[in-house]
């Protein structure tokens, strides 16, 4: 079967001179959960802006590749477009509109929809997920705290009502427990509504640990994908990117260790 | 005492027909967040095209402004179309010298046109004057103020509708909008038709008071000081916003001139909005910056 | 070094800070943790007179600097990072660095008039020193670059070696691992200690990396909802009931 | 080869003087081409060097040293900041200068301004003129009467107020100005203290979309039309904008006179325009403002013609300017006052009428006259002393 | 392989923060400062008087309001104001019997007390609501103009200034006040430059992109904000008492107006916020387009043969230079310096499309 979302030979170029995305290629099966993984500047965030459409007000460009979503090719479609096809951005450090409500924020994100009832119903849905938002449906959503807002971004692509859910960083700046809740959530959204999701993330142990799949990128390329298990398990993914855990002992880092890299 | 209130009823009336053109100026900002300095631009177009129907086209009025309206509307989603698009995502400070730039434009083209001279808008509307309570009222600005009322309370309800939210939410983040399948330029280009609209009445008016040309381009000026004065992003605050600058312009001058030898009104009005954005600084109404450290 | 004295602070309605004391010693790396919106950030804007506390006091090794302004606590030797960044964009990283140095500069409108005499052996004055900074958070090959082009974790570095340039005595960094891979982390966490024992400054570090913060501070305090709920040694603090039910959650805390 | 005689008409299209410039330009190259279509002037024909210089100085600027250079002599600017901004390059070049209408009033010292040409009666002469005419119409005494000057607040619209308060002591009328600021389009709140003032008489100094709205005010508060006197600026497009038929009977001064009547003027319609010619819409034609325009050129061909007689070739700036100051009892053929111009007086007299508006088109109610010159030459000669005073 | 950043290495702190770096720059910069230089040689007097002597002073002009826009951040609309106080102060003086080149800089401190008070909203608010309250002091201070005649000189309001003297020696000629204004404009070029790379210029960005991080490193932004509009207001009142004396001869009311201050604003944003080079662009382009344009477009009616009236000739170029402006923003929306840079970095990593950072 053919995947929901395919990315061939991606190439993206900002300000003209630029080449952030160096040629990726990747999958996203219907149904899943596939993570993307990646170092500080990796190009993470710009492959999902290539996917939805979001590069142009950044001065970015795609300039080869493909990207497929649901069999037909994307080419220069505008991103409201894509969103009425289903794929829904939720952007890296969040991004609310400050100035209005939870609630206006969720009504602002339902013009692909004609029928008020169903926009209605909507919102009650993602009041369900969230009932923190219910509750502070009525402050301005500048002055929320930084798991509120995580949560209002998630909800309000959630109205579109997505078959795939692009996520970049969701735990960014988040306290433990709201990582886990997030986490809980982006789950039940993919189990419950069946919305296939691609994570991009810096926690990654999270992330292998409800991805099916994942790629590993460093600087523009795609080094390493496989099964969230394999990856788990490959001897520098842990090193890199799962660490110790609790029990890493950062007293004990070496000095200035040099930076692996897969490619020079 | 009589004196002090005719002077502040004429001075309210003014500053809602000046708050008709900073109408204009809040909805594009609200909407895309670029202060439009080519709205005085539009509203001299405005007037010109109501003109040119009238006594061009020899329509009847009732035929003309409608129609003038439907044109200016297009003109508006035209312009977002050519100039505007391309910006999205650009410094603001870049799209308000581009909205200069089409204020030359407008400026240029109009009279080029239809000629320069001076052309009267014949709206009739009666130059008696209307006298309520012992005050002389001007109808014309009578009439300019209720359509102001009327025009902002419609505009209140616009906003609140989906469309209205999703157009709000433009002006708080482009890219964000984009995400979440808000076409950001159906949105600029509905609040530019808007704009386009309101300019035509405010042409109208203007038009009536002083005739049409390029000077009508003039009202900018005036009409940008009560929007800011208000909180360029809020409605209310244009309308605010006009009734304290019309009263102000109108009483002050009207003790202080005899004193110092005249001249005194666009001073004291530019210290009275010097000094209230120093206790407000987003205005009266204005919303503030929200700055997470 | 720093010591908050019954710190309130209110915004509206909202109470961010409720008679919160908090002390750093000379050399002491202090972690500060609590869930998100319980006022971390807040504290130390307190703490720098961005946001001056509506009752308590502030000390800043004896003086008491409460309701002064930013600059001149920065002045005292206090420097900070920002949790949501705020480089200069527009400027390269090095000139963002030189600008954590205007404590120590000398600028004036004549000396930048009359360049060739006078201010060019300031300016390299400072550049020296910068340098010095520069090497030790690696950022050589960044130096050039507009900040905002830069990824964010390199854009967290430049906002240390800002900070780090104004040679402080205290070091306040509100979630500088947010957004980095277990990789970046260690090095950012080499780059605390290091400070400490190489430039000798007090931390306070604001993180919701547990790992980190177990791993390097000498104790860590807890608030939540303005309040502190905890203060001690990190294992002592991170069993509490409290905090983990407020703060870290069962299954993070078991793994 | 064609001996070309040049003229810089460097004007404001497109700002401030956009009110007048179109039609009083059009005037000017109408009459140009009339004496070229009748084979010019002692051999030479005329060639208007055309630009807009949007009212900005430095634009004034650049045209003049551009025409200069293409030999042009006589420069024309009609905008008073580019005429002011230009007079120190005109005196050091000793080019003539017109500034018909506008411009420094104190010009009219011939001595201290060698080159340059009011040629039609000043603000300062205008403000004399009108008095004169209100004084006839109250039986010859004004004392105890009210005369109220509602003026634009920049130094055009306080030009005539020394006029008028040296006059007011020396007739008894009480008298009071009422600025409103530019540019002029709102004015409600001024009229509010002119009613409140009770003016027997009042008088507009204003220009461009101004002057309707202070009509209009003025007919609202009460005003009677025949109690309303207008500086020049007052156009009969400015009365369609009033309303012809309600407007009727409000004076103004008259610099030449309106309509097609006048010879120059019924030649040009036949000659320029009947033979396609016309630089402009042929509805213009007779407009006030484009009459002034054709008086204007009048004169300076005048000047030139004497020159051209006097000293002949070649023609220079010095010998024009003596020709001008040669003019004694020029009309133009009935268009203007006759005036006078000498080398001490530059303004020619000072000399206009009132003319009044019966709802289609301005009547003259008087002859030419010029008056009070005593007081206008004390203000001429104080103001040409500081100039000299900080020129050099 | 003169236009090649790459291979360039610095030894010294000093070499690494010139001016210049590039070769091939520095070959042009000289260039292009002897062509200036020696423009009276081979330029007719037109050109001098006409486009060269006034686009120099206007650049000064637009470096002083660069400096608090571009840097600073700090939106001005009563910038012309400014330049009044400084014309007006130096003529004053000047008449008073101080001398032109003392005159000068006492107008631009004048202006600079003027401008700083002026700044004092600052203090509090950003953006267009500042811009607001600058328009506030250009108002004022027209009015006062206006209303004092001591200051405007008289019924005529005009005040003639006397001529330049430097070193003792009337400077009339067309060249002579060329390279006055060339000399003064570099002057303020070189000013603005070195600002720009010494802890002023660095801390004017900084409360620009942040205040509120400005601040916490230790900048005193109140005092800074002060400072900009001080050093943007002494550079925009000596350049007025420069346009007084080099360029109009006198000072009038009108030459410092309201719509000045739009086209100093203009100059900057179109040029480039920020850039020194964009100065350049900015005022030549606010001050020179519509000369250009009014002259191209009646040049190509009467060569096309059409008989346009005298008024419609007028304004279309109106409508083109308008039409210009949206075209070079929708071309380039960082404005003509960044034009320019686009062109000048394709040089730089010539012959390939594209790099990775310059130090990878
Ligand atoms: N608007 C832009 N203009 C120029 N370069 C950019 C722009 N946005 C990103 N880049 C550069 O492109 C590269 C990839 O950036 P991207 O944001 O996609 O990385 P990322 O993998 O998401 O990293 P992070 O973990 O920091 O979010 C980085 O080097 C970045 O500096
Ligand atoms: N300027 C402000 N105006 C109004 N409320 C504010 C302001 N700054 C902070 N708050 C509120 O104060 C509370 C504490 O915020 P603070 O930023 O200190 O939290 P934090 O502990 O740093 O959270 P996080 O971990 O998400 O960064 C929050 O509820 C926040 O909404
Ligand atoms: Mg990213
Ligand atoms: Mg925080």
């Amino acid at each position: 079967m053919e995947p929901l979302l395919s990315v061939n030979n991606l190439e993206v170029i900002y300000d003209k001179v630029f080449l952030a995305v160096k040629g990726i290629s990747l999958e996203v099966p219907q149904g899943s959960i596939v993570t993307l993984l990646g170092a500080n500047g990796a190009g993470k965030s710009t492959t999902l802006k290539a996917i939805s459409g979001l590069l142009g007000p950044e001065r970015g460009e795609v300039t080869r590749g493909v990207v497929r979503f649901a069999g037909r090719p994307l080419d220069r479609l505008p991103s409201p477009r894509r969103v009425a096809l289903g794929i829904a951005q939720v952007l890296e450090g969040r991004r609310v509109f400050e100035h209005l409500t939870p609630e206006e924020n969720l009504l602002a994100a339902s013009t692909m929809h004609r029928d008020g009832a169903h926009v209605r119903s909507l919102i009650d849905r993602i009041y369900g997920y969230f009932p923190r938002l219910a509750e502070r449906r009525s402050t301005r959503a500048g002055y929320l705290s930084g798991g509120e807002q995580q949560m209002l971004a998630i909800g309000r692509a959630l109205m579109a009502e997505p078959r795939l859910l692009l996520l970049d960083e969701p735990s960014l700046g988040l306290a433990p427990r709201l990582v886990q809740e997030i986490f809980d959530i982006v789950r039940r959204i993919n189990q419950e509504e069946g919305v296939t999701i691609l994570l991009v993330e810096q926690n990654a142990r999270a992330a292998l640990a409800i991805a099916s799949h994942g790629y590993l990128m460093e600087n523009g390329r795609i080094v390493m994908a496989g099964p969230a298990r394999t990856l788990r398990e490959n001897p520098d993914v842990r090193e890199f990117y799962l660490g110790g855990g609790s029990r890493m002992d950062y007293q004990r880092v070496k000095h200035y260790r040099r930076r692996k890299r897969w490619l020079a | 005492m009589l004196f002090l209130l005719e002077l502040a009823a004429n001075g309210a009336l003014v500053g809602l027909m000046y708050a008709l053109v900073a109408l204009g100026i809040v909805l594009v900002y609200k909407s895309s967040g670029v202060v439009n300095f080519a709205q005085g631009g539009l509203v001299m177009l405005g007037g010109y095209v109501v003109w040119a129907l009238l006594a061009l086209a020899g329509l009847p009025l009732l035929a003309a402004v409608p129609l003038a309206l439907l044109l200016m509307a297009g003109l508006g989603l035209v312009v977002e179309r050519v100039a505007l698009r391309p910006m999205i995502g650009q410094p603001l400070i870049m799209v308000l010298m581009l909205t200069l730039g089409l204020e030359a434009m407008l400026r240029g083209l109009a009279p080029a046109v239809w000629g320069a001279d001076l052309k009267s808008l014949p709206v009739p509307i009666s130059d008696g004057p209307l006298i309520v309570a012992d005050l002389f009222l001007n109808r014309v600005y009578l009439f300019g103020g209720a359509l102001t009322l009327v025009l902002f309370g419609a505009l209140v309800l616009f906003f609140r509708s989906r469309t209205g939210v999703a157009m709000k939410a433009v002006s708080d983040d482009h890219l964000a909008s984009w995400a979440v399948g808000i076409s950001v330029e159906r949105m600029t280009g509905l609040s530019w038709a808007l704009a386009g609209v309101l300019a035509v009445v405010a042409g109208l008016l203007w038009g009536r008071v002083q005739g049409v040309d390029w000077t009508l381009s003039h009202v900018l000026i005036k009409a940008l000081a009560v929007a800011i004065l208000g909180g360029l992003d809020s409605l209310e605050g244009a309308v605010v916003g006009g009734l304290v600058l019309g009263i102000l312009e109108g009483v002050i001058p009207g003790y202080l001139d005899p004193l110092v030898g005249g001249g005194t009104r666009e001073v004291v009005a530019a210290f009275v909005i010097f000094l209230t954005i120093l206790v407000r600084p987003y205005g009266f109404r204005g919303r503030e910056v929200i700055e997470r450290v | 070094m720093l010591q908050c004295q019954q710190i309130h602070r209110s915004f509206g309605g909202l109470k961010a800070l409720s008679a919160v004391d908090l002390s750093v010693e000379a050399g002491e790396i202090v972690g500060l943790i609590g869930p998100n919106g319980s006022g971390k950030t807040t504290l130390t804007n307190v703490v720098t007179g961005f946001y001056p506390p509506q009752e308590g006091r502030v000390l800043l090794s004896g003086q008491d600097v409460t309701g002064w302004r930013p600059h001149r606590v920065a002045r005292l030797g206090v420097a900070r990072t920002f949790q949501n960044l705020a480089l200069f964009r527009g400027l390269s990283a090095l000139e963002n660095i030189l600008l954590g140095r205007h404590v120590h500069t000398r600028a004036g409108v004549l000396s930048a008039a009359l360049y060739w005499w006078w201010g060019r052996t300031e300016e390299t004055r400072q550049r020296r020193v910068v340098e010095e900074v520069i090497d030790f958070l690696q950022l050589e090959a960044v130096r050039d670059e507009p900040v905002e082009l830069l990824p964010l974790g390199l854009q967290k570095r430049v906002e240390l070696a800002r900070a780090l340039a104004a040679e402080p005595r205290l070091l306040i960094l509100d979630e500088p691992m947010a957004g980095m891979n277990q990789e970046e982390k260690e090095y950012m966490a080499r780059f605390i200690l290091d400070t400490r024992e190489e430039r000798g400054a007090a931390i306070l570090l604001i993180e919701h990396h547990m790992d980190v913060v177990m791993g390097v501070c000498d104790r860590v305090a807890v608030l939540d909802h303005g309040v502190k709920i905890a203060d001690g040694p990190p294992p002592r603090v991170g069993g509490a009931p409290a905090v983990i039910a407020a703060y870290l959650g069962e299954a993070d805390h078991a793994s | 080869q064609a001996k070309v005689v040049h003229l810089g008409l460097i004007q404001d299209f497109t700002r401030v003087y956009t009110f007048v410039t179109e039609e009083y330009n059009q005037g000017e190259q109408d009459y140009l081409e009339l004496v070229n279509l009748s084979g010019g002037v002692g051999g030479y024909t005329f060639e208007a060097l055309v630009t807009d210089t949007g009212n900005e100085p430095q634009r004034g600027i650049e045209a003049y040293e551009r025409f200069k250079r293409e030999g042009a002599l006589v420069f024309d600017f009609l905008s008073t900041p580019v005429s002011r901004a230009n007079v120190p390059r005109i005196l050091k070049d000793g080019n003539v200068l017109i500034t018909v209408l506008h411009g420094r009033s104190d010009a009219t010292d011939g001595t201290t301004f060698p080159t340059i040409f009011p040629i039609m009666a000043t603000y300062w002469s205008q403000a004399t003129v009108v008095t004169k005419y209100v004084l006839d119409q109250e039986g010859g005494s004004l004392q105890g009467k009210k005369v109220a000057l509602v003026h634009i607040d920049s130094p055009f619209g306080r030009e005539p107020i020394p006029v008028f308060e040296t006059l007011a002591g020396r007739l008894g009328f009480q008298f009071q100005d009422f600025p409103y600021p530019s540019p002029g389009t709102e004015q409600s709140a001024t009229w509010t203290q002119v009613r409140r003032f009770r003016p027997d008489w009042v008088v507009l100094w204003g220009a461009g979309g101004g002057q309707p709205v202070a009509v209009r005010e003025a007919i609202r508060n009460g005003i009677r039309t025949d109690r309303i006197v207008s500086v020049v600026w007052l156009a009969e497009k400015d009365m369609q904008v009033v309303g012809a038929q309600q407007a009727r009977g409000v004076l103004r001064f008259e610099a030449a006179a309106a309509g097609t009547e006048p010879v120059l003027v019924r030649d040009i319609l036949e000659k320029v325009y009947g033979a396609g010619r016309g630089h402009g819409d042929r509805a213009n034609v007779g407009s006030t403002y484009y009459n002034i325009g054709v008086g204007a050129m009048a004169t300076v061909v005048e000047g030139i013609r004497i020159a051209l007689q006097r000293w002949g070739e070649p023609l220079t700036a010095e010998k024009i300017k003596t020709g001008l100051e040669s003019l004694q009892g020029f009309d133009a053929e009935g268009l203007m006052p006759p005036i006078a111009i000498t080398s001490e007086d530059h303004e020619g007299g000072g000399v206009g009428r009132i003319s009044q508006w019966d709802g289609s088109r301005w009547v003259p109610r008087t002859d030419w006259y010029g008056a009070y010159r005593d007081i206008v030459w004390n203000l001429v000669r104080e103001s040409a002393a500081q100039f000299r005073a900080t020129g050099e | 392989m003169l236009y090649r950043q790459c291979g360039i290495r610095h030894t010294t702190y000093e070499a690494d923060r010139a001016l210049v770096v590039i070769p091939w720059e520095k070959l042009l910069a000289g260039l292009l400062g002897a062509a200036a230089l020696a423009a009276p040689l081979y330029l007719p007097g037109l050109y001098l008087v006409g486009y060269l002597t006034p686009w120099l002073l206007w650049t000064a002009a637009a470096l002083g309001l660069n400096v608090l826009m571009g840097w600073a951040g700090q939106i001005h609309l009563g910038y012309a104001a400014v330049m009044a106080v400084g014309a007006y102060t130096s003529v004053h003086l000047a008449h008073a019997g101080v001398p032109f080149l003392l005159a000068v800089p006492l107008a631009g401190a004048a202006a600079a007390l003027v401008g700083a008070v002026f700044g004092v909203p600052a203090l509090r608010v950003k953006g267009l609501y500042l811009a607001v309250s600058t328009l506030a002091l250009q108002y004022l201070v027209d009015w006062v103009i206006v209303h004092v005649p001591a200051i405007s000189g008289g019924a005529q309001s005009t005040l003639t200034a006397p001529p330049v003297r430097l070193l003792g020696l009337a400077v009339r000629s067309d060249a002579g006040l060329y390279w006055t204004a060339l000399g003064y404009t570099l002057l303020a070029t070189l000013f603005v430059l070195n600002l720009r790379r010494t802890a002023i210029g660095r801390a004017l960005m900084a409360l620009r992109e942040r205040d509120y991080a400005a601040e916490i490193i230790g900048i005193d932004v109140h005092r800074y904000k002060a400072v900009a509009f001080g050093i943007s207001s002494f550079l925009g009142g000596m350049t007025g008492a420069m346009l007084a004396f080099v360029y109009y001869g006198a000072v009038t009311p009108e030459q410092f107006a309201l719509d000045v201050s739009i086209q100093a604003v203009a100059m900057v944003i179109i040029g480039g916020l920020g850039s020194v080079i964009g100065s350049y662009f900015g005022a030549g382009f606010v001050l020179l387009a519509p000369i250009f344009i009014d002259r191209g477009i009646r040049a190509l009616a009467a060569s096309l043969g059409l008989t346009l009236y005298a008024g419609t000739l007028s304004h279309l170029p109106l409508v083109v230079y308008g039409g210009l402006i949206v075209g070079f923003l929708l071309l380039e929306p960082l404005g003509l310096a960044k034009l320019y840079d686009n062109v000048r970095n394709y040089f730089l990593v010539w012959p390939f499309g594209y790099t990775g950072r310059s130090g990878s």
